[in-house]
């Protein structure tokens, strides 16, 4: 099921700006590959490109190739729609619909593709979804509320619990675990370790020791110098990067004091 | 510390709230009550004026005998034409929002949301005057069309008018009248929907279509209510525009393709204001009341409506 | 503005003169106003175009200093009452404006319809249909008419034209009009028009149709002729104004009222029956010399041979019958302070 | 296609690119529609509206048909909603166009220096210009706006800052919509009525004019300024608490700025509802000929009143004319009566994007 | 210059329903206080409480007491504006004002109290508070710019700027790392241990090492079970709570298996 990704030659602009430049990578299928990197140096910018997200941003366009399984990404026979729906995508803010409550929210994926869900399959759904996503037992009492209610590190995982429930075959999260407390970033690690072995999983984050421990490769994105495009580093496998990195400023990033 | 304590030897019974933001709520209340007073005044100038309208000699009537035969007709024909020219423009308006804010190409986007503006501009005897002698001229077929594929339906019964100046073309007018209002507030909301919004429904897979009704639609449900509200009520009070283009009569008709069609009651008075005798005003006036209450009625319903819908969200 | 004169008042007399009410007069006020301002270069006449029944309403609210009317202040209503206790005393009402009603239509291939009062009775009262029926044929011997429904147009709103033109129905159509006069259409249903614009738009609009309207606002409308006694004559500025000063005054009133019952069923020959008679109402007495001489000023310009030939120039009006002309001087020569 | 030749494996494991329309199908289509009408267009000789019209609903049924056969039900709901959404535009432009089309070419001849800068006083026929009811529009509508705007956004602050789940705060909205349903001859008897209890029964200003119009006015610009400020984040206003801002200072430096852009469009859309309104000031505002710049004493002039006036008692048409000359009038002021609205717009977008929040 | 804050037996409502129940401690002046604990246990919450900023949503409110420098926080002769004003805060989710520049945002505080400063005063103000945050390379070129067009990272950055350009005395800080990468982390942190010689600091945060780091006490907040009221299990000077926790749960929560 899962999905290999092949990049190459990319370049992204917002408008006439180049944010990322020259991007050669290939994420592997079912395996983690974490992108790590000074802030703005263009990895959620990275990520959004790969599930075509970022041209929902007027004047935002890609050059270059996006191979995703042997199909052009950004083929005009390719369908945005059909690709959001198999690449999902968990956001660096918890933006849950506003007005559902938080089991509609969590259905709302599933209900765009079959219209009629048997009430009995929809309850097993979300509560699958919330169970992975940790956060089934703080709001089993209250699915009917509203999502907005929750507090930040809860709505963020009812949107991964989201984005899971249309069971896609890639899932890029973009520091998913920014908000939340280390219990549930622990259950959402383990989360991303039980999805690996079916899904392609691409993450963006801070941490150091989150990219270490549940990553099999990692891209480090830098910036030359302020004011210049992005541009991908080194990519190896995460073993590899954290201990002997190929390139000298990768090794100065990840040796800062922490993570 | 003292520097957090306004005057602390003052005795501390009364909120230390600054002067300037007494000084500016005040002001915002004041607002929000002489819009109330203003109400109040126009209701009473209604009731003061109106009431002896409901109990006239009966040639005042004319051609009806009492007060409630000669309202009737009025408001029955207010609200028909009201509700003709929503179902026309809501639909409209929210589509033309919609391509402004989400569909059309920037540089189409903006000159037609200048040009819907303009369309607010124009002046309602204008709108009179288009509607009276342009459109009903060319809605002539289209009345006859109606007329003949489907008279069976009450509303399309005929025999259809030969000018044109028909409920039907007046509420397509009064579609057009209201349609820059519906169009400008909505399409405001519609651009205010946070992107990140957006971007939940569309990372999920969603059509445009779709994130448009997952994220825009919910989001801007309480503009688009208010913007419907808005040409609600102008639909209801307008008065030249439909007083020079209905062909009026005193008469209730489900028939929207005849000669015969219901006055509302604000065209009416701008109508039978010019000859009005003392009495035949406080008549007029009188409808004007009842108009009030039904307007009064008709929100209410709404915000009912709109209330338990709430209701029901939240659970 | 440009054409606004500056500076030095000729004629002496200087200040606002409100007046308002029927909107027929509405041209001709405007003529009049020229002229008069023109020689007074210090005054500024407005006349408030509202309709009859709010001018008359205003005059003795007071808000007006003279008023328009296109009936003559009604007794049942108290009306005259109120408007000499206003006044103090009498009250003026002279004829200023007459102007032939005309019976518009449009059919084509029709160009000079002849018609008599019973048959427009039947055409108004919905009983003839169709423009081939054998009784507007029997009117009109020459023409070709064709099978067209007739579409009669009435004023929506109450207006002193349809009071008139319903007056002559009900007085010349030998019954086949069942209506009293009124300034409300009395049939429920049926094309109608808000204003005589409107009426003359909805008229212009559709194929069979026929309506009334002021002489000088039927445009290029087709205009039928009136069977009065055995000719039929059509609409013109002299026939209305003859048929007026063969007419009565109305009984009971004052000297300076020269309220008229237009009879309409005369036969005299070149008379024109339907026709629309609008009075200026004023006061005698005014507390205010300026107002007065302001009043009196404009009021004996507009009843003045140059004022009644300047209305039929620019508002297509009659101008008065001589003798009613020179009465109605007299009467406005009265208009003083207090 | 790209797709059949991948498509066999991949159908198995991920779909990205299950079948599509190609880029040219809505032409495609559009063209083979207006082909297709044509024909019982033309046999049963049809107007083109009726030709168009059928074109329209053949596209409508056509595209998301194809789509649904080729695509998915939700490609075809979707490509049904972007041509119902385009249908709605381009339909609702025909009267659009067609309304200014009409004033613009009967109006667009008489406009000149004249026509602008003279009064009627005096005039009889021919000639005379617009110059007081322009001024009379002018200062009415500037005095209306002048007490509807600043009451309308107070209250709108009152209704989203201060009132929000109090009983006032609910009667005032609720009393807010009821308002808008005031018609617009009433609210200028109200006037008339509230001046003739003040100053006596031959009182005609245009002040009352104004005050008949703020009536109507403020209802719009209460609605649409609350509706902005809704919008805006409460994120924004607890930064701002949280630096110490009193809650007035966070309202007027923050809040408004913030919601300006919407509130702007919504005032526009107030000035430009009311700045053509006639019944009202017919009523209080009167009419005259002459040039008066007192908006507290006697009658003045304002272009609607001018334009109704000129329409219906345009004078008798001179021999030789097609319309009386009042004809053209009319249709020149209300010309002039959308320019102003135009520039007036304009200068609102402008000021809108300069307050606008900045996105990038 | 810098306050101790003393609250006892404070409970935080939100309607009717308790979020935060019967917390007592001394946060002590001079010294940089952390908030640990589970998502929704109410450290936003308390942290919220602490500049009255929680009764700015519509039904909240607080029971109990805080004392700052001896004077009663929550005294009704007490101007919650002037609280804030010298109690800064720096929010979970950047939010840079949108009308304006980064300049403008960074003078927010100054400007929006209508204080008037000379520009060079301005530019000095700028230049000093986004230096401390780690910004000023980075945007020095774009000063005019609206500060909405910059990354996640970059606004955090900006708000925290704003923040500190006030020159509170208290500063509160909710997760304000959570959406930095470690090299802003890393001048954030050195900034919170510059800024602690003359101000008060508390700061929520869930990466424990973090708070090992820069934290001089502790408080580990938790909930007895969902649905419960969050509470403050255990308040110690931070050397003592990592190394040798009075409670177990507080010991469970912070070996868990990383932060
Ligand atoms: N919508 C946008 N329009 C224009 N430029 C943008 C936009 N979004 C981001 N950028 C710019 O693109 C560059 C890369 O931004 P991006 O958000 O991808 O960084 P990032 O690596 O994700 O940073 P962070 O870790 O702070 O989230 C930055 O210089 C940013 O200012
Ligand atoms: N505005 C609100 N209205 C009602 N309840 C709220 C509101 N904000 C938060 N809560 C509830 O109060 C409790 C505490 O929330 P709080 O945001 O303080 O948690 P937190 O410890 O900051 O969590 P996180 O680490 O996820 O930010 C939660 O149960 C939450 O659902
Ligand atoms: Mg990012
Ligand atoms: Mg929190
Ligand atoms: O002069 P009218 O009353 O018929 O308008």
């Amino acid at each position: 099921m899962a999905k290999s990704i092949d990049v190459s030659d990319l370049n992204i602009y917002y408008g006439d700006f180049l944010a990322v430049e020259g991007v050669n990578m290939t994420i592997k299928a079912r395996s983690v590959t974490a992108f790590i990197g000074p802030s703005g140096c263009g990895k959620s910018t990275m990520l959004r490109s790969l599930n075509r997200m970022h041209e929902v941003i007027p004047g935002a366009r890609v050059e270059g190739k996006i191979m995703v399984d042997g199909q052009s990404l950004y083929d005009p026979s390719i369908d945005p729609v059909a690709v959001r729906r198999q690449i999902g995508m968990v956001f660096q803010r918890p933006n849950p619909f506003p007005t559902m409550s938080i089991y509609d929210n969590v259905l709302a994926g599933n209900r765009l593709n079959a219209k009629k869900l048997k009430k009995a399959e929809a309850d097993d759904v979300v509560e699958k979804s919330l169970r992975a996503a940790n956060l089934w037992n703080e709001v089993k009492d209250r699915l009917g509320k509203p999502g907005m209610g929750l507090s930040g590190g809860q709505q963020q995982r009812l949107c991964i619990a989201r984005a899971i429930a249309v069971e896609p075959q890639v899932l890029l999260m973009d520091e998913p675990c920014s908000a939340l407390d280390p219990i549930s970033t622990s259950a959402i690690e383990d989360l991303i370790h039980e999805l690996k072995s079916d899904y392609t999983i691409v993450i963006v984050t801070h941490n150091m020791q989150q990219a270490a421990r549940v990553s099999d490769d990692t891209g480090f994105f830098n910036l030359k110098a302020t004011g210049e495009p992005g541009h991908l580093v080194e990519f190896n496998p995460t073993k590899k990067m954290f201990t002997n990195p190929d390139n000298e400023s990768t090794e100065a990033y990840i040796s800062g004091r922490f993570g | 510390m003292s520097v957090i304590t306004s005057s602390p030897e003052k005795a501390p019974a009364k909120p230390p709230r600054s002067r300037g933001d007494r000084l500016f709520a005040g002001t915002a209340k004041g607002a929000g009550l002489a819009i109330l007073a203003a109400l109040a005044g126009v209701f009473i100038f209604l009731t003061i004026e109106g009431v002896p309208g409901l109990s006239q000699t009966e040639a005042t009537y004319a051609p009806n005998h009492d007060f409630l035969s000669y309202v009737g007709p009025l408001i029955y024909g207010t609200i028909l034409a009201a509700v003709l020219a929503l179902l026309l423009a809501v639909p409209f308006a929210f589509g033309i929002a919609l391509f402004i804010s989400h569909y059309a190409p920037r540089k189409l986007a903006v000159p037609v949301a200048y040009v819907i503006d303009l369309l607010a501009a124009v002046p309602s005897v204008v709108f009179g005057l288009w509607g009276a002698r342009s459109l009903a001229t060319y809605l002539v077929p289209v009345h006859d069309w109606l007329y003949g594929h489907l008279s069976f339906l009450p509303f399309f019964a005929g025999p259809p008018s030969v000018t044109g100046r028909t409920i039907f073309t007046a509420g397509i007018v009064l579609a057009i009248m209201i349609l820059p209002i519906i169009t400008a507030i909505s399409r405001e909301v519609f651009a205010q929907t946070p992107r990140l919004d957006q971007e939940a429904a569309l990372a999920l897979g969603a059509t445009r279509w779709e994130m448009v009704r997952l994220s825009v639609f919910p989001y801007a449900k309480s503009g688009m209510v208010s913007a419907v509200m808005l040409g609600l009520g102008r639909a209801l009070g307008e008065t030249m525009a439909v007083a020079m283009v209905l062909s009026a009569s005193p008469v209730y008709t489900l028939n929207l393709i005849s000669n015969t069609n219901p006055a509302t009651v604000a065209s009416n008075i701008a109508s039978s204001f010019a000859e009005a005798t003392p009495a035949k005003l406080h008549v007029l006036i009188a409808t004007g009341l009842v108009l009030f209450a039904v307007t009064f009625a008709v929100n209410f319903a709404a915000r009912w409506v709109v209330g338990r819908n709430e209701r029901r969200m939240a659970r | 503005a440009g054409n606004e004169a500056s500076g030095d008042s000729g004629g002496g007399l200087s200040g606002t003169l409100n007046g308002g009410g029927s909107s027929a007069q509405e041209a001709a006020q405007g003529a009049w106003r020229a002229g008069f301002q023109t020689d007074n270069s210090g005054v500024t006449v407005n006349y408030d175009p509202v309709g009859s029944g709010t001018g008359r309403e205003n005059f003795i609210s007071g808000a007006y200093m003279f008023a328009g009317s296109d009936a003559a202040l009604s007794e049942d209503g108290g009306e005259l009452d109120k408007a000499k206790e206003r006044c103090g005393g009498d009250v003026i009402e002279v004829p200023a404006y007459v102007s032939p009603i005309a019976v518009v239509y449009n059919l084509e291939g029709v160009d000079n319809l002849q018609l008599s009062a019973p048959v427009i009775g039947d055409i108004f009262s919905g009983k003839i249909t169709k423009w081939n029926d054998p009784k507007i044929a029997a009117d009109n011997p020459d023409a070709d008419l064709p099978s067209t429904t007739i579409t009669p147009v009435h004023r929506s709103d109450d207006s002193g034209t349809t009071e008139n033109f319903t007056d002559y129905l009900s007085q010349a159509s030998e019954g086949s009009w069942k209506y009293e006069a009124d300034g409300v259409w009395p049939i429920k249903g049926g094309e109608a028009g808000d204003g005589t614009s409107g009426l003359v738009a909805a008229v212009k609009a559709g194929d069979g149709t026929i309506g009334y309207a002021d002489e000088s606002q039927v445009g290029d409308l087709g205009v039928a002729s009136i069977k009065v006694g055995s000719d039929y004559n059509a609409p013109t500025a002299e026939g209305a104004a003859k048929a007026l000063a063969a007419s009565p005054r109305v009984e009971g009133r004052g000297d300076n009222d020269m309220a008229i019952e237009v009879d309409r069923t005369t036969t005299e020959s070149g008379t024109y029956p339907i026709s629309l008679t609008s009075y200026l109402i004023a006061c005698p007495t005014y507390d205010d010399a300026n107002d007065a001489d302001m009043v009196k000023g404009y009021l004996s310009y507009i009843v003045s041979e140059d004022g009644q030939q300047a209305a039929a120039d620019q508002a297509g009006s009659a101008p008065l019958e001589s003798s009613l002309q020179q009465e109605a001087a007299k009467v406005v020569d009265q208009i003083s302070a207090k | 296609m790209t797709t059949s030749e991948v498509a066999p494996d991949l159908a198995a494991s991920m779909r990205l690119s299950h079948p599509r329309l190609p880029r040219w199908a809505p032409v495609l289509v559009a063209v083979l529609a207006v082909a297709a009408a044509g024909l019982p267009a033309m046999l049963l000789g049809w107007s083109v509206v009726g030709w168009l019209a059928l074109a329209l609903v053949l596209f409508l049924v056509a595209l998301p048909g194809w789509s649904m056969a080729v695509e998915n039900n939700r490609a075809a709901l979707d490509r049904l909603m972007t041509t119902l959404i385009w249908a709605a535009f381009g339909i609702a432009v025909i009267p659009l166009l067609w309304l200014i089309w009409t004033v613009v070419s009967k109006g667009a001849s008489v406009i000149n220096m004249e026509f602008l800068t003279y009064s009627m006083r005096n005039v009889v026929g021919e000639g005379g210009g617009i110059y007081h009811a322009l001024i009379g529009t002018l200062l009415v509508t500037a005095a209306a706006a002048a007490i509807s705007i600043p009451v309308g956004i107070f209250a709108a602050i009152y209704l989203v800052e201060y009132g929000k789940g109090t009983v006032l705060g609910r009667w005032i909205t609720f009393l807010v919509d009821v308002m808008t349903g005031i018609p617009s001859i009433v609210a200028g008897l109200f006037a008339l009525s509230l001046f003739v209890l003040l100053f006596g029964p031959e009182v005609r200003m245009g002040f009352g004019g104004s005050v008949a119009l703020s009536l109507l006015m403020i209802p719009i610009v209460v609605r649409s300024a609350e509706e902005m400020l809704r919008l805006v984040p409460g994120d924004l206003r607890e930064a701002s608490y949280a630096l110490g801002v009193p809650k007035w200072r966070t309202i007027t430096r923050v809040v408004l700025p913030t919601a300006m852009g919407g509130i702007i469009t919504g005032v526009t859309l107030a000035i430009a509802r009311v700045i053509g309104e006639t019944a009202p000031l017919l009523v209080i505002a009167g009419k005259t000929d002459s040039v008066n710049a007192n908006l507290f004493n006697e009658r003045m002039s304002t272009l609607p009143v001018y334009i109704y006036y000129s329409f219906t008692q345009p004078g008798i048409t001179p021999p030789g004319a097609t319309e009386a000359p009042g004809i053209a009038r009319a249709w020149g002021a209300a010309l002039v009566l959308i320019v102003i609205v135009m520039v007036l717009n304009l200068l609102a977008r402008v000021i809108g994007k300069f307050f606008a929040p900045k996105k990038g």
